[in-house]
């Protein structure tokens, strides 16, 4: 049996019971729309211009760094679980291959991309 | 029909309409949270193949990281998100043509190979495939090169990017 | 433990590399951070060696705590490390002076990362070089030292930097031309670099064989030469001695501190570790030509020294002196192999390179002092500081009268040592050599009389030009530096012990 | 048992339709996301020979790997030049990205 | 093998016989008592979210120095009960221009990702989901899904205080994630396997929290921001941006976004009690019962949870740059540093008495903080310099 | 605690104190000075105790105190070092404990202690005097703690010289001392002249210490060991008599005895080396006594006798000793008759005896030369000392008067001293008295004459008469000095104001007084006219016990002692007669211009060594070896590299590789890449689009046509 089969159960009915919550609600609560109450919330004040503003590049970056690592991590896992077997060869391996991302992110910072202004 | 082959079936048919999906509808938001549906049903079918590292990484990266990627660089590229105009382009036939060429070109390689059939051996109990991996991943005479040139690849997409995305005013 | 034991000159060898990598990605702005990080990573190299000193064995023959690993296989060479007493010493020698060096150059302001990068490269070559057993990789170290210090004299460099680092580098790498020549030859002919294999083969050579089809005699004499000249430019010896006043004095006072205290032994090292033992016939057809250009550097060492006019240059030549009483000690260790005569002056020779790259440093350094204060290296301007400077005038005495060889300070004992070893084969060199140092004496007490004594010199004592007394970080500079020329001048025995059981193993 | 076949077909029709998004959208972004998807299906195929190869050689999951940092790498690049070009040029159509031409 | 020593499996065993006899497939009836085992364990959960609520409320009274709820039941332990049943029959809002489909699938993932984390937990040796190799990778996995969750409340809403919000968050959660994942590396290097249970397990001689002090700071630091919790609830500033990505939603959609965040904390604090202060483990009590060892773990983690309240309720909300400052410039270069010191101080130590292993490792890491603490303080010095130094200018203007 | 550790304590307690003083206490005057005579203080009871443990031992001769440490390796074997008393250390261990501490405490006094410090006093140069309650006092010197840091480094090295057990520590104190009078001399740094005169005799006996140390390698590979008693072993001087050198056919110990000797002519200043002892002066007066009379020049003597059964084994060698000694003992008696400032009469009174000592030794005797060094030392540091409180008195009188044009060295400013300073005077007069060989009562007189014996029953008529001459002269120009200094009238203002000194500096002139007359008693010849035998000549006993072979007393004779007699009061009373009543200089009959210019042997020197020295340096050695060969010839490397670097460059480089080659090559490729640009549409879905077709269309065709 797939021990993966326990994981999707879990994921259905952890999917199934906020599900069930809401539809609880949808039945009992009262259902009276209108434009005024649908409109968007904006501090109490007429809505004004688009709801999709546009955005800062940081956001890109932030997310494009912590890509980086991510992957790193992903690759740095196995590394990590094998490591109390491995000689000292493994962990300058590891140590090398962290310390080129971490020049990524010096650059990053020198060259003030992660500052948020 | 086992159910195993079911489940198959079922998470394979999800992913395929997922990316089609992807690739047809018009707003680009959705098409970016369809990929989301196809990514993780293919995390599916490799926790199926007993690959549970690599499902989980599937997760990790793709939804948890590329995606978000994929959404911001949308919301950073549109001025209205709504925007459900004609997405393809002009040469559309004939790009379905090369994909179609390409699916049955495929398809008739396949059907002239006569291993498709083997069954999957048996993983022995005391496999661990993550522990495999890691000694694999640092071992000179495996796959250390690719390890580090992967950290070199990272460090590079990510200055690049950084250096593209990024301009002082 | 294991792994340290294991690995410990690898680890001396690769900390300030490591460090300096590390430092490179410190802010360059932070300069108090890049100098207390670079003295504390040249700290751990210090320790090690000090760990490495106690571990050692002195009565176990041979090379200790080897290291060997897989290098450049097509070629045969092997990464291969070990110390002996000899090249101990030298590694306590630089672990110790890179600290010190590094912490008179706290007030480097200009370039700072990359200077204190270069330093710790410097260290990383200069090591290199007394630990490797296998030639190829003792001459990449060789070579390797070369490039941070003359990035440092072209640098940070006084006026003249620029001819005076082209000189040093162009002298000492055509110098090497030869060496690697020779290392080339002996590395095809027996398919190794590894040290302890070439000393037994090529002696064990049939000298009545031809080989690259000349008679094993002649090319022995052709490498032999080869050899020495390498090294004689890097001692230097008379008459290959004109880079060193010019590099000394335009280097930068720290520079000039490990230029002086380690680089110069690295050709001394030479002698010892390739000359003497690869060529034992040579060395002893040809030791009155070396001992001829030992005293010609003793004495015209010591004139140069005293016809100047150029504080730093005075200290610089007084090197050329005192390391000419290495290669007198070498050549006559050369010429009586085998006899306590060749042992004590071996013994003697690297103590000397002990005890000169401790005073010299230390000296180079209070010149660095002074000029640092007056802006002026020309003695005639200085005059009578004493009474400005009471410590800095102690400091200098003191490290003056080490350099000079007074008895009861470590330069003493190295001296005689040497004296004494080239008496009995080398009289009329040895007699002629006291003429240098007779002048020896003059000179230092030149340098003494222009800067402390006189009537005070009074654009010094007031205002902008007023002379301060040297303060805490200098004295602590200094005084690692003093304790171990006293302590070696009364109690030689703990340094001496090593060096000579290793001297004995070997000659 | 599934058979090696249905994942191979199941790769198949993924990357074909990666490959149908890649040729026909006009948007450059949705270009790359066919690109993901093709990679995706190229990682299916590593895995899947994976499981039914010799298991114990890790070469297809190490692939598979690597092709996650490449693609990790495709995106934040390809998606970098993106947002560049939109920055200079307002427009992500990729038919109208022509200053390349002769 | 009874009941005491191994619940579930008995009582699987019990009900497969049941459900065999009633003639239905054994593989069915596994997954089907499995499935029902999975409701079980997830809705006591959502009662203990509820419990949650109470506590959260009770002890952010007591340091605000008030008594909380205490009308409703004693010590108003119904209150939370009267709670849901206000946000049950709550009208339901979706807002004009609303992207439905996402709209309402935020919330329900949301929910999902806290929930399956559980999937994972170890909360006996023999109580647990499943015993998953890449146990720590799928945390990350779980918090992948909630962090699309958010995006989806935020892009859905149609608001942009909403997606902004989410945004900001989002950043946050993304950023944070990056010491997290490297902190997550610490107890796999220790444990040699991401497997939680193994985890537990070879924490018998010593806790991690002893051995990587440091790394246990980063990873509850990581924690709270990824939980967007104060000092790193900027996302929901209500002051600015009004209520974060959720300010669209009502009723029982905001219910579930409540009680998830409630949830996810406790969640976090008890895989904190497992990562470092051995789970399950208190001195050998565990081995006892199951049910003491799931009620050690229950404690832990809610000490766990108390911590995170605690930090919420004393600390001030941090401005955005100068968290993902904080993030970016500290914490992360940090934990990468940590990183490489524990994996090279593993290797060095391996071998040596445990006792030696253990103040290495305690010693590197508390010279590495305290190294990094002055760093950070010199150049915050400077930094501060620089602005101070500035200042007479600025007056100079008035 | 036992002899031999007490030995090698001797020598630490200065050494600390030098340390103790230069790191801790500099800032503090009493307790520098604290420091200092108490660690005087402790090695002169610790000599004390050792010398009278020595006396009492029989035969001591035969079994000294010794010890021995392993020093440093020396291949298989090691260097030992060690201590060694025998009666000669022990002697002058004696001798050597009192002066210094003599001096010690006399420095307290003659520096001023508990002075003010002066307003224009200025470090490096002797005091001015201070105002205090507006009278001009003495005040107080600048670098007080500082000299008496230099003075315990200073006796650290003489002890250490004494009790060493061999030649290389023997050596070791030697330079310290060295070092110390460089320090010293050169104490008030800030002049000029003292400055010189630091360097000169820093420089001069270290053309001495150099040959010495030539000799001390020497004697090591000879002899395999530097152990004066291994060296004095029966067999190894036998080896080294028979070894030629092959060095003016002298054999080895000839040759090694005369390079120690060398370092003797500059110790001890004996001619030609004897240059840097009258300007040495410059130093404070309690460095004179210690330096030229007490303690260094004796180390040269000492050193002489230590060695002398090395140095004795060659007779070729004894003859220079004899000749430079002899020499030497008459040369500098002749300048002193001709000086006025009154430290140099001493100073070249000093050289004059140390001639006597080695002119003894030159003869072979051997306790006579002992005996002379002991009296000397006493003597001679008695009168620098009394000189120095001349001097002193003479500054209260400068001071008095404000006139700083004044020398107070000069013995024609003074005059009648003898009731201003009475301590000084009869102190002053015991010394000179003893200096000049006053019959019976001084010591100066048994020495003296039992030199004039030895040389006269071994028949060296020639030394004899020398010395005796020389010893004519001594008693001449010492009562010269006496009756310019004290008797008589005041001949300045400020001679009439001086008075007498404080008791730190008059104890140790009687103290040393003391000595200067009975330790003479200790040597009376056996066979001396009615004195003989009423105390045992316990001297020659002593002494004569560290040689092996145990000398003979000289037999007594008449002549030589009529001789001394005569030259003795002779001399003494032509000084008073003819100085009697002597106002000025241009009185002084005897102030001939070559010797008041010390026989232009300075001026010599520096026209014939010193001036082409500094001009081979400079010119020869540096600017033209160095500078104008060596780097000229470094130089030629870059013209010449360039030139070639250039004809290749412009008839290789630039026609054929660039202009062929590259450039040929570039244009080909533009022309094709201009027929290329047409296919660059610029979109990227075409691009891959046709590229696609192209692989199916290439991918179809290679199917066909290779596989199918």
């Amino acid at each position: 049996m797939n021990e993966w089969l326990y994981v999707a159960l879990f994921m259905i009915v952890g999917a199934i019971i906020p599900i069930g919550a809401i539809l609880a609600g949808a039945i009992l609560s009262p259902k009276k729309p209108n434009p005024i109450k649908q409109s968007t919330y904006e501090c109490g004040i007429e809505p004004v211009g688009d709801a999709w503003v546009q955005f800062k590049v940081q956001y890109y970056i932030f997310a494009l760094v912590f890509l980086v690592f991510d992957v790193e991590a992903v690759f740095l896992f196995p590394w990590a679980v094998k490591l109390g077997q491995l000689g000292l060869y493994a962990v300058v391996e590891g140590i090398i291959f962290i310390s080129i991302l971490v020049v990524g992110l010096l650059y990053a910072w020198r060259k003030g991309m992660l500052e948020w202004s | 029909m086992t159910p195993e082959k079911i489940i198959f079936l079922i998470v394979a048919g999800a992913t395929l309409v997922s990316a089609l999906m992807v690739v047809t509808t018009r707003n680009i938001v959705h098409a970016a949270f369809w990929l989301i549906a196809a990514l993780f049903g293919v995390a599916a079918i490799f926790a199926i193949l007993n690959a549970g590292f690599i499902a989980v990484v599937q997760v990790v990266v793709y939804i948890g990281a590329i995606a978000i990627l994929f959404i911001f660089a949308v919301m950073l590229t549109r001025k209205d998100l709504r925007d459900t105009s004609a997405q393809q382009n002009r040469n559309w036939q004939a790009g379905a043509l090369i994909a179609a060429l390409t699916f049955g070109g495929l398809a008739a390689l396949f059907q002239s190979w006569e291993k498709l059939s083997v069954a999957a051996p048996a993983i022995p109990s005391s496999f661990d495939a993550v522990a495999e991996l890691g000694s694999q991943l640092t071992s000179p005479s495996a796959y250390v090169l690719p390890f580090e040139v992967a950290s070199v690849l990272l460090l590079a997409a990510m200055i690049g990017a950084v250096y593209i995305a990024f301009t002082r005013k | 433990m294991e792994f340290l034991n294991n690995h410990l000159l690898s680890l001396i060898l690769f900390t300030p590399t490591i460090a300096a990598l590390i430092l490179l990605f410190l802010p360059s702005k932070e300069f108090a951070l890049l100098r207390w990080s670079a003295l504390s990573a040249s700290l751990i190299p210090l320790g090690l060696t000090i760990y490495l000193w106690n571990s050692f064995v002195p009565d176990q023959a041979g090379f200790q705590f080897q290291e060997s690993y897989l290098w450049y296989e097509a070629i045969h060479s092997t990464f291969h490390l070990g110390v002996d007493g000899i090249s101990l010493s030298m590694v306590l020698l630089t672990t110790l002076l890179t600290p010190l060096a590094l912490l008179a150059s706290f007030k480097i302001t200009d370039k700072v990362k990359a200077y204190f990068i270069l330093f710790l490269l410097l260290e990383t070559g200069m090591l290199g070089v007394f630990l490797a057993l296998d030639l190829l990789i003792f001459f990449v170290f060789w070579e390797i030292g070369l490039v941070p210090m003359y990035f440092l004299i072209n640098q940070w460099g006084s006026a003249n930097r620029e001819y005076a680092s082209l000189k040093f580098i162009i002298y000492t790498m055509g110098g090497s031309l030869g060496l690697l020549l020779g290392i080339q030859m002996l590395g095809v002919l027996f398919g190794t670099y590894d040290l302890l294999a070439l000393y037994q083969r090529w002696n064990a050579l049939d000298s009545g064989s031809l080989l690259l089809g000349l008679p094993v005699h002649t090319v022995k004499t052709i490498a032999f030469w080869a050899f020495v000249i390498a090294f004689a430019v890097k001692v230097p010896i008379w008459p290959f001695h004109t880079w060193l006043p010019d590099a000394h004095t335009e280097a930068p006072t720290a520079g000039s501190m490990l230029l002086a205290g380690v680089l110069l032994k690295l050709g001394a090292y030479g002698f010892i570790r390739l000359v003497l033992p690869f060529y034992p016939l040579e060395s002893k057809v040809f030791a009155g030509a070396l001992a001829f250009l030992a005293v010609a550097a003793i004495v015209f060492g010591a004139l140069s020294s005293y016809a100047q006019t150029d504080f730093k240059r005075l200290v610089a030549y007084s090197s050329v002196n005192h390391m000419g009483f290495v290669v007198l000690g070498v050549a006559a260790a050369g010429l009586s192999a085998g006899t306590t005569d060749a042992h004590l002056a071996l013994n003697g020779a690297v103590l000397q390179m002990f005890n000169h790259g401790l005073s010299s440093a230390g000296m180079f350094f209070l010149v660095g002092v002074i000029y640092e204060r007056t802006h002026t290296r020309n003695l005639n301007e200085y005059g009578g500081l004493f009474p400005l400077a009471p410590i800095y005038g102690g400091i200098l005495i003191f490290t003056s009268m080490a350099s000079l060889g007074l008895p009861g300070l470590n330069g003493f004992i190295s001296e005689f040592l040497i004296v004494r070893g080239s008496y009995p084969v080398l009289t009329g060199y040895t007699a002629i050599s006291m003429l240098g140092l007779f002048f020896t004496g003059a000179y230092i007490l030149k340098g003494l009389r222009d800067v402390l004594q006189g009537p005070l010199n009074e654009r010094w004592a007031h205002g902008e030009h007023k002379f301060t007394d040297v303060n805490l970080r200098e004295i602590l500079v200094m005084t690692p530096l003093m304790i171990l020329m006293l302590v070696i001048g009364v109690a030689p025995a703990w340094i001496l012990d090593v060096i000579n059981k290793a001297v004995v193993a070997l000659f | 048992m599934i058979p090696l076949s249905w994942y191979l077909f199941f790769s198949a029709a993924l990357f074909t339709i990666g490959l149908f998004g890649v040729l026909t959208r006009r948007n450059v972004i949705a270009i790359l996301l066919g690109i993901e998807l093709m990679l995706n299906a190229v990682n299916v195929n590593l895995v899947a020979f994976w499981r039914y190869g010799d298991v114990a050689a890790m070469t297809g999951q190490v692939f598979a790997i690597i092709v996650f940092a490449v693609a990790a790498a495709e995106v934040s690049a390809g998606l970098a030049l993106v947002i560049s070009v939109y920055r200079r040029s307002n427009t992500v159509v990729a038919e109208d990205l022509d200053l390349l031409k002769f | 093998m009874d009941f005491l020593n191994d619940p579930l499996k008995v009582t699987a065993e019990w009900l497969e016989g049941i459900f065999g006899a009633w003639g239905m497939n054994a593989a069915f009836a596994h997954v089907l008592v499995v499935f029902l085992g999975v409701l079980l364990l997830l809705v006591l959960l959502m009662v203990v979210d509820i419990f949650l609520v109470w506590m959260e409320r009770k002890v952010v009274s007591r340091f605000q120095d008030r008594i909380g709820p205490n009308r409703v039941g004693p010590y108003g332990l119904i209150q939370p009960f009267a709670d849901i049943i206000k946000l049950v029959i709550k009208e339901d809002i979706t807002p004009n221009g609303a992207d439905r489909a996402l709209y309402n699938l935020a919330p329900i993932l949301s929910m999902m990702a806290v929930l399956m984390v559980w999937a994972v937990v170890p909360i006996a040796p023999v109580i647990l989901g499943t015993d998953l190799n890449v146990g720590v990778l799928f945390l990350i996995a779980a918090g992948a899904i909630g962090t699309l969750s958010i995006i989806m409340a935020g892009w859905g809403s149609n608001n942009k205080f909403a997606l902004i919000g989410g945004f900001r968050q989002v950043a946050v959660m993304v950023a944070f994630e990056v010491p997290m994942l490297t902190m997550l590396l610490i107890p796999t290097i220790f444990a040699g396997s991401m497997n939680m249970n193994a985890m537990i397990q070879a924490q018998d001689k010593i806790w991690y929290f002893v051995i990587s002090p440091l790394g246990a700071l980063i990873f509850l630091i990581a924690v709270i921001a990824e939980l967007g919790r104060a000092p790193f609830d900027l996302a929901e500033g209500e002051s600015e941006l009004v209520a974060g990505f959720n300010t669209e939603y009502s009723g029982m959609k905001f219910g579930m976004f409540y009680a998830g965040e409630l949830l996810h904390a406790m969640t976090f604090g008890g895989i904190w009690a497992i990562l470092f202060f051995g789970g399950y483990r208190f001195f050998g009590l565990e081995q006892v019962s199951p049910f003491l060892a799931a009620a050690i773990f229950l404690a832990k983690a809610l000490i766990g949870y108390w911590i995170i309240m605690w930090v919420k309720y004393t600390m001030v909300r941090i401005r955005i740059d100068q968290m993902l400052a904080f993030n970016w410039i500290f914490l992360t270069p940090l934990s990468f540093v940590l990183l490489m010191v524990t994996a090279l101080m593993n290797a060095l130590l391996r071998g040596t008495p445990s006792w030696v292993y253990g103040i290495g490792m305690f010693f590197s890491n508390v010279i590495l903080a305290w190294l990094a603490l002055e760093i950070a303080r010199s150049v915050s010095r400077k930094e501060r310099e620089k602005i101070e130094g500035a200042k007479p200018l600025a007056e100079a203007h008035h | 605690m036992t002899t031999e550790l007490l030995i090698w304590l001797i020598p630490l307690p200065p050494a600390l104190a030098f340390f103790l003083i230069t790191l801790v206490t500099n800032k503090n005057k009493a307790l520098s000075h604290s420091l200092a005579i108490g660690a005087a203080l402790l090695s002169w009871l610790a000599a004390m105790i050792v010398f009278f443990r020595a006396i009492r031992v029989e035969h001591f001769g035969e079994r000294p105190f010794a010890s021995s440490i392993n020093w440093f390796p020396t291949g298989a074997t090691w260097f030992k070092i060690g201590v060694l008393i025998d009666p000669l250390s022990a002697l002058v261990l004696f001798f050597v404990a009192w002066c210094v501490l003599m001096i010690f405490l006399y420095s307290v006094g003659y520096h001023n202690f508990g002075q003010p410090q002066g307003a224009h006093d200025r470090a490096g140069l002797p005091p001015h005097g201070a105002l205090q309650h507006g009278h001009a006092v003495p005040s107080v010197e600048p670098l007080y703690s500082r000299f008496f840091a230099f003075i315990s480094l200073f006796a650290f090295g003489m002890l250490t010289l004494v009790v060493s057990d061999n030649v290389l520590i023997m050596f070791v104190g030697w330079e310290i001392m060295g070092l110390c009078s460089y320090l010293l001399i050169g104490f008030w740094y800030g002049k000029d002249s003292a400055k010189n005169a630091a360097i000169k005799a820093f420089l001069t006996t270290r053309i001495g210490d150099v040959f010495m140390l030539l000799g001390i390698a020497y004697l090591y590979s000879a002899a395999q060991t530097l152990s004066f008693r291994e060296i004095f072993s029966e067999q190894v001087l036998h080896t080294l008599a028979i070894i030629p050198s092959g060095v003016f056919g002298l054999s080895a110990a000839g040759l090694i005895g005369l390079l120690l000797f060398i370092g003797t002519i500059g110790k001890s200043a004996q001619f030609p080396l004897h240059v840097w002892l009258p300007d040495a002066m410059e130093g404070p007066t309690p460095v004179s006594a210690m330096i030229h009379a007490a303690t260094m020049v004796s180390a040269g003597v000492y050193a002489v006798l230590r060695m002398f059964p090395l140095i004795s084994l060659d007779e070729k060698t004894m003859f220079i000793i004899a000749l430079i000694g002899g020499f030497t003992a008459l040369f500098a008696a002749t300048i002193a008759i001709a000086q006025n400032d009154i430290k140099r009469v001493l100073a070249y009174s000093t050289i004059s005896q140390l001639g006597f000592m080695i002119a003894a030794l030159g003869i072979g005797a051997y306790v006579a030369a002992a005996f002379h060094l002991v009296t000397h030392a006493f003597f001679k540091a008695l009168l620098f000392l009394g000189s120095g409180s001349v001097i002193h008195g003479m500054e209260h009188g400068v001071l008095h008067t404000n006139n700083h044009a004044l020398d107070p060295q000069d013995m024609f400013n003074m005059g009648g001293l003898k009731n201003k300073m009475p301590i000084t005077f009869w102190t002053f007069l015991i010394g000179g008295f003893a200096l000049s060989g006053f019959p019976l009562v001084t010591a100066g007189f048994w020495s003296k004459d039992e030199i004039f014996a030895e040389a006269w029953s071994r028949g060296h008529l020639i030394v004899f008469s020398v010395l005796a001459f020389a010893a004519f002269l001594t008693a001449f120009y010492t009562m010269r000095q006496i009756t310019l200094t004290f008797l008589g009238e005041a001949r300045t203002e400020e001679a009439k104001h001086a008075h007498e000194t404080r008791w730190t500096m008059t104890t140790p002139l009687i103290v040393l007084s003391v000595f200067a007359v009975t330790f003479g008693w200790l040597g009376i010849p056996e066979h001396f006219p009615l004195l003989g035998g009423i105390l045992p000549n316990w001297f020659h006993e002593f002494i004569g016990g560290t040689l092996a072979h145990h000398p003979e007393a000289a037999e007594f004779s008449p002549i030589p002692l009529i001789v001394s007699l005569i030259v003795a009061l002779g001399g003494l009373a032509l000084g008073y007669f003819a100085y009697r009543h002597v106002k000025t200089p241009q009185e002084d009959k005897l102030q001939l211009n070559f010797l008041k210019n010390k026989y232009y042997i300075d001026e010599l020197y520096e026209a014939v060594l010193i001036k082409p020295a500094n001009w081979l340096a400079e010119n020869i050695v540096y600017k033209l070896m160095d500078m104008t060969l060596i780097n000229g010839f470094l130089h030629l490397f870059g013209p010449s590299t360039k030139g070639v670097g250039s004809v290749i460059r412009n008839y290789f480089d630039i026609p054929i590789i660039n202009k062929f080659f590259g450039d040929g090559s570039a244009d080909l490729t533009y022309w094709f890449g201009g027929k290329l640009t047409r296919t660059q549409t610029g979109k990227i879905q075409q691009y891959l689009l046709y590229s696609l077709i192209a692989i199916f269309v290439i991918g179809g065709l290679a199917y066909w046509l290779l596989l199918a």
